[in-house]
């Protein structure tokens, strides 16, 4: 298809078939467009004031009062968490896709090995602080072993505060 | 007195003149972002600026080198943020040329109309802004208010407001939300009779006009040889649009007008970028009739490895044309990539036009020529 | 800071003594703070997308105004707070801290998003971006997120209001240190600390390796790919009427190897062409009114182990057809004639290509870096470009 | 004695005035009568900024569908407070280069020249510090004052921006006080005095007896083009180009910090108080009620106390100026004077000449 045949009528100010603003230009005399002019000023007047007037236009969302309600979606991307079952069992094989999808050395995943000798998951480091919550570790995933989560308010006064520990063996309660 | 760098004019004679230097930048409001401007100027009158780029320039090409393709798909979303989606979607349609990867229809669609949401959503800001560097702050307000329910179906569609990360090879990396096509409806009806506002608000406005007609007249021939792209391009006669003449995705099953002006001056770039949120509603409103069901991405691959050679692509962003150049070298890594901002050459024309105005009309020119400065540092 | 010193340090000295003096001092203290921490006026600064969100929460629907904070000065002089919304880089590192030494005391600092706090996704790699703008100047309250929402921001504004409210004199403000923890690589730190403790046995025997199922992945179909339509002349159109005037130029074959032919009729032109007849070609590209090539995409260069191609893209706005022109550089001399004369709009990109590579491009009217400090060492863009100092090497 | 010849400090039938000269004597009562006048101006100088930092910023958010201060007292009412009392323990900065004297020197004057004005606003039929009978030339050459505050700023600051601000604003108030002593000369023409108080006292009578609605559409336009003029007098967008911020970043006051910015910024609101009173006085029957000419409804108008229209109308007057900032972009510096000189000007002439021939052909009663 030949894309130039298929281009409409481009847009030019001033062209009659379509009402642009450049159509109400003041023109003319120095009174008409002094008189013009003025109107124009008028009706950005009238438009803000109906702003002003009707309470229904405020679209503020006062954050910290409506914290209880303040809802992120389903797919909003925020601090990495683990998946844990009612047990507290994460299901992290220590694969390390993750670590090697990650764009910027956000985690670090530490490997160690079980009695039998098979790798396991020794402590799962992430830093928070340069997350870019981009999603690529979650898409790896083979085993949906984490996710974004919905915790927005990450503010820390501490720069090493941001350094989350997502798991450690060392903090498991073992029998 | 020797003259800084970057000036060429005659040297400043002692005692003949009042020239002086003024530093605008890299901190100052109406640069976006941390442009840095160096005016010469008579009084208030410009005779001579010279920008100086740099001051975000982050090395994302050299970064690129060492990251995967999908890696780089994350890094697009910060050269030009407010296009995240058509900087995604270039290299995507890279990747997807060299490995002769296929889109299925729906993932099309979910491209054609994110894209275009993403212009709406840039030019609502982009206006907003303007209206607040004319000195309009309301202006400023309304821009971002009606920005917020885009972003707010960005966020329902990929988790993320301004840095997506969502478009990947054969398709994106999520399917759209039930929720997706009610609210696009709802989007379209709101910026028309915003766009409406827009016009009462500032377009009419007999101050605003004086500021913007006949201020940063940019003929057809210098748009076209500075590069210029966009709105810019257009705003100057040009009917260059990629989606139009090199159409990528599905933009050729869609009927839509390219805006265009006619003297290329401030106002008639203002009018172009108004004109394309409706036009981005025509397409949105075809599409939201047409959205077909089925996969939204095509067969997924554990690594990309492209090919040795060297592959282009180019969309059209909210801010002109964006393209990726992608040399591959067979391994999982590009091993050279490109990328061509819009804004880059939007803003190397600013010395031409703004010789001989004054201030606060550089502070217009700027905001019409709707710079992002990460997009041009890369 | 030495007069002001005098009145907050030496009048609640002469009251103190007073009966209920202290109360009295107490009393104005919790006022100042209370005012301090409710009139935060920010500093407008913000160089890449987290100025974005910082602008949302200005908008109406997050509205920072509720917290006072809606009073963005763009002076220095009048600001109390500077958020560091985007990215730092080394070249804006004495600027940011010139702002912040500008603006008078009691004076605070927020962080925002990754970029400002560690240098995010640029950390690894860039040879320009400072790992972190609490480096610079000293930050209170870190804001993840890249970028955080609007919510994130006003919960960062509200943590700095809570500490700023127990100012006074126990907890009197004063300027701090930035962050100076020499810059290190933590992942590779992290695994070499782990390492030695992963030595250690382990301190019960029922911890076992666990055998997760699967996700089980929606499959998605394979999808042919529709062949782009080429606009304007084919590559190979292209291509004859270019031999016939350059006999010299050869296209450049899928793999980046030179060929005889295009590899199909209508796949895109991209020609090598000898050094000396750069410019004509351009101008012959420019000029002939069949190709009509009236607009320079852009000139960037690609570092071979043997070589440099200067490598750039001009099209056709009327007719739609484009073409990539390479020539060699040698690695000894980098110099190629300037394009300026013919585009304008290539004095940028030969001044990019300068910047990063070290082309020369003779006739260039003001070969200047673009992008980088004039005394920056080397051309980042080489493969062969090692900075100790400013690049972390990716660890794996 | 008094410190005028011929005016008392609180003119007779003012009842503080008149309660202290019953129990003072003489020569005490008028310096009593000054302290007292000169602390209630500064309760009412200090207090106003405050109000109207307050009422900007709420009117400001609901312009632009927001909420504005909400959080420190009851939706932000305490915020200019704490504004204030912020910018009072800010640390003082004086760049390097500046005249440290006409720095610091600069943020009094406009405050004082707003206060000044203050002096001969009749706020009631006699709650009035003092009566002048040339209280608008008074008027006039008291708010001159406030360009020198802006021009030293701009120029003892040693910085580009705020010179470029003081020069803006040299131009731009000189041309507007211009455009305003005609209008005040217009009034004062049909008033037949210069006294602000007898130009309210010649709107007697019902509504349609105020200068803005006497002549069908005369006062109107007299009315409006002394709206402009003021928001031009006052740097209140869309003539705000001293202060331009997205162009000079603050303009004259880029250097300015703690509690010498202050005075600025609250002198700039008190001027907007002051340019609205006046507004208020010359064309809005000042403390008059509005009298429709019905009976019953105009002794219940005329029973409320004079200082609460003044007060009304001045804040009304407020709100327009608002109105105008938070809807127009700003005009550049030469359409700026291109308006002045060859719109504004012109108009006032002819409406002058209008209003002197009018009154020569004693078509119009005085």
């Amino acid at each position: 298809m030949n894309t130039t045949s298929s281009r409409q009528n481009s847009m030019t100010p001033g062209s009659p078939q379509k009402q642009t603003p450049a159509s109400s230009l003041p023109s003319g005399s120095y009174f008409k467009r002094i008189v013009s002019g003025f109107i124009s000023l008028l009706r950005g007047m009238g438009l803000t004031v109906t702003y002003l007037t009707d309470p229904r236009t405020v679209v503020t969302q006062q954050y910290p009062e409506n914290r209880a309600t303040l809802l992120m979606t389903p797919r909003f991307r925020a601090c990495l968490t683990m998946v844990r079952d009612e047990t507290g069992a994460h299901c992290c094989t220590a694969c390390g896709l993750c670590e090697k999808a990650c764009p910027n050395g956000t985690i670090s995943v530490l490997t160690m090995k079980d009695l039998s000798g098979r790798k396991m998951l020794g402590k799962y480091v992430y830093r928070l602080l340069q997350c870019t919550f981009c999603n690529l570790c979650v898409e790896t995933c083979p085993f949906g072993a984490i996710v974004m989560g919905q915790n927005y308010e990450l503010a820390a006064y501490d720069r090493d505060a941001l350094v989350l520990t997502l798991h450690s063996e060392e903090d498991e309660p073992h029998a | 007195m020797e003259l800084p760098a970057g000036f060429t004019y005659r040297p400043i004679q002692n005692g003949a003149t009042d020239e002086y230097f003024l530093n605008m930048g890299p901190q100052h409001p109406s640069t976006h972002g941390v442009l840095r401007l160096v005016l010469r100027l008579d009084g208030e009158n410009i005779i001579e600026i010279v920008p100086h780029l740099g001051y975000v320039h982050r090395g994302i090409e050299k970064m690129g080198e060492n990251q995967t393709y999908l890696q780089n798909i994350h890094l697009t979303d910060r050269l030009d943020y407010l296009s995240a989606y058509s900087n995604n979607l270039a290299l995507c349609l890279a990747i997807e040329e060299a490995l002769e990867i296929g889109v299925p229809e729906r993932g099309e669609y979910l491209r054609v109309m994110i894209c275009e949401l993403q212009r709406i959503q840039s030019h609502l800001l982009w206006w907003g802004v303007l209206g607040m560097d004319m000195g309009a702050v309301t202006s400023f307000l309304y821009g971002f208010k009606e920005r917020e329910p885009i972003t707010d179906i960005f966020e329902e569609l990929c988790g993320a407001r301004l840095t997506m990360n969502f478009f990947r090879p054969g398709g994106s990396a999520f399917d759209a939300p039930e929720t997706f096509l009610p609210r696009v409806r709802e989007v379209i009806s709101s910026i028309r009779k915003a766009v409406d506002e827009f016009h009462t608000l500032l377009t009419h406005n007999v101050i605003f006009q004086e500021r913007t007609k006949g201020i940063g007249v940019l003929s057809r021939e210098k748009a076209l040889a500075y590069g210029c792209s966009g709105a810019v391009l257009r705003g100057s006669g040009v009917d260059y649009d990629v989606r139009k003449n090199q159409p990528y995705s599905l933009y050729d099953q869609f009927d839509f007008s390219v805006p265009t002006g006619t003297t290329g001056d401030c106002f008639d770039r203002y009018l172009v970028r108004l004109e394309e949120m409706l036009q981005a509603t025509n397409i949105l409103e075809q599409a939201v009739r047409r959205f077909p069901g089925g996969p939204h991405r095509s067969k997924v691959k554990a690594q990309y490895k492209l090919p040795a050679g060297s592959y282009w692509s180019q969309v059209e962003s909210a801010r002109g044309l964006f393209g990726v150049y992608v040399v591959a070298d067979g391994s999982a890594k590009p091993y050279r990539i490109k990328y061509r901002s819009p804004s880059f050459s939007n803003l190397q024309v600013l010395s031409e036009l703004v010789i001989g105005h004054k201030i606060a009309d550089l502070v217009a020119i700027i905001a019409t020529l709707d710079l992002v400065i990460p997009d041009i540092d890369r | 800071m030495g007069k002001v010193g005098i009145i907050t340090r030496g009048v609640p000295k002469l009251i103190d003594p007073l009966p209920g003096g202290r109360h009295l001092i107490d009393g104005i203290e919790f006022i100042v703070s209370w005012a301090r921490a409710n009139s935060l006026w920010p500093l407008v600064y913000g160089t890449a997308c987290c100025a974005m969100e910082m602008m949302s929460t200005g908008g109406s629907r997050h509205d920072w105004a509720r917290f006072g904070v809606e009073v963005a000065r763009a002076t220095p002089r009048q600001a109390d707070l500077i958020v560091l919304a985007g990215t730092i880089v080394e070249k804006m590192s004495r600027p940011l801290v010139t702002l912040y030494q500008q603006m008078p005391g009691p004076k605070y600092v927020i962080a925002m998003g990754s970029c400002a706090i560690s240098g995010g996704p640029f950390i690894y790699d860039s040879y320009s971006v400072v790992k972190g703008g609490g480096r610079l100047i000293p930050v209170d309250v870190y804001i993840p997120g890249c970028p955080p929402r609007p919510e994130a921001l006003l919960y960062g504004i509200m943590q700095l209001q809570k500490i700023i409210r127990t100012e006074g004199r126990r907890n009197p403000w004063q300027v701090k240190e930035p962050y100076q923890v020499p810059v290190a690589d933590s992942f590779s730190a992290a695994r070499t600390a782990w390492a030695v403790a992963e030595l250690q046995p382990l301190r019960s025997p029922s911890v076992q390796a666990i055998k997760p199922t699967r996700l089980v992945r929606p499959e998605y179909p394979e999808v042919s790919r529709q062949a782009v339509k080429n606009q304007g002349l084919s590559g190979q159109a292209i291509l004859s009427l270019i031999q016939k005037t350059f006999p010299a130029v050869r296209p450049v074959g899928p793999d980046g190897l030179l060929t005889d032919a295009l590899a199909a009729p209508d796949s895109p032109a991209d020609l090598l062409v000898p050094t000396g007849s750069y410019c004509d070609l351009v101008n012959f590209l420019k000029n002939e009114p069949a190709l009509g090539m009236d607009f320079l995409q852009w000139i960037t260069a690609v570092d071979w182990p043997d070589r440099f191609d200067v490598v750039s893209r001009f099209l056709s706005t009327s007719k739609g057809h484009a073409v990539v022109v390479r020539t060699a550089v040698d690695r000894d001399e980098m110099v190629l004639p300037s394009l300026t004369p013919l585009f304008p709009a290539a004095s940028w990109h030969e001044r990019e290509v300068y910047d990063l590579f070290g082309i020369r491009f003779t006739g260039h009217p003001d070969l200047r870096r673009l992008f980088l400090d004039d005394d920056f060492p080397g051309h980042p863009l080489r493969k062969d470009f090692r900075d100790e100092s400013r690049v972390m090497a990716r660890p794996y | 004695m008094s410190v005028f010849p011929d005016k008392v400090l609180y003119p007779p039938n003012n009842p503080i005035g008149d309660l202290v000269r019953t129990l003072v004597p003489a020569p005490f009562s008028d310096v009593l009568n000054g302290g007292l006048a000169i602390f209630s101006l500064l309760a009412l100088a200090s207090l106003t900024p405050v109000v109207l930092i307050w009422l900007e910023r709420k009117v400001a958010a609901h312009f632009q569908a927001r909420l504005g201060p909400m959080r420190v007292g009851w939706h932000g009412t305490l915020q200019p407070v704490a504004d204030g009392i912020k910018l009072m323990f800010k640390e003082i900065l004086k760049p390097e280069g500046a005249d440290t004297f006409l720095f610091f020197l600069a943020p009094i004057l406009p405050a004082t020249a707003s206060f000044l004005v203050l002096t001969v606003l009749p706020f009631d039929h006699h709650l009035q510090v003092t009566d002048l009978n040339a209280g608008v030339l008074f008027v006039i050459a008291a708010s001159g004052l406030s360009i020198f505050g802006v021009l030293l700023a701009g120029w003892s600051s040693n910085n580009k921006y705020s010179l470029l601000g003081g020069i803006r604003a040299g131009a731009q108030m000189i041309s507007f006080e211009i455009s305003l002593a005609l209008l005040m000369l217009l009034i004062v023409l049909l008033s037949g005095t210069a006294s602000l108080r007898g130009i309210v006292l010649a709107q007697q009578g019902t509504i349609l007896d105020w200068w803005i609605f006497k002549f069908p559409l005369f006062g109107l336009v007299a009315f409006i083009l002394f709206l402009i003029s003021s928001t031009a007098e006052l740097n209140r967008g869309p003539f705000d180009i001293v202060e331009a911020e997205s162009e000079l970043t603050g303009g004259f006051t880029t250097e300015y910090s703690g509690i010498s910015f202050a005075m600025f910024f609250f002198a700039e609101f008190v001027n907007m108080f002051v340019a609205a009173a006046l507004a208020t006085t010359l064309f809005l029957g000042g403390f008059l009620a509005p009298q429709m000419g019905w009976g019953m409804l105009d002794r219940l108008l005329d029973a409320v106390p004079g200082f609460v229209w003044f007060f009304a109308k001045t804040y009304g007057v407020i709100f327009i100026y608002m109105w105008f900032r938070w809807t127009f972009p700003r005009l550049r510096v030469d359409q700026l004077m291109v308006f002045e000189w060859k719109v504004l000007l012109p108009m006032h002439l002819f409406l002058l000449a209008v209003a002197g021939f009018f009154i020569t052909m004693e078509w119009i009663p005085l």
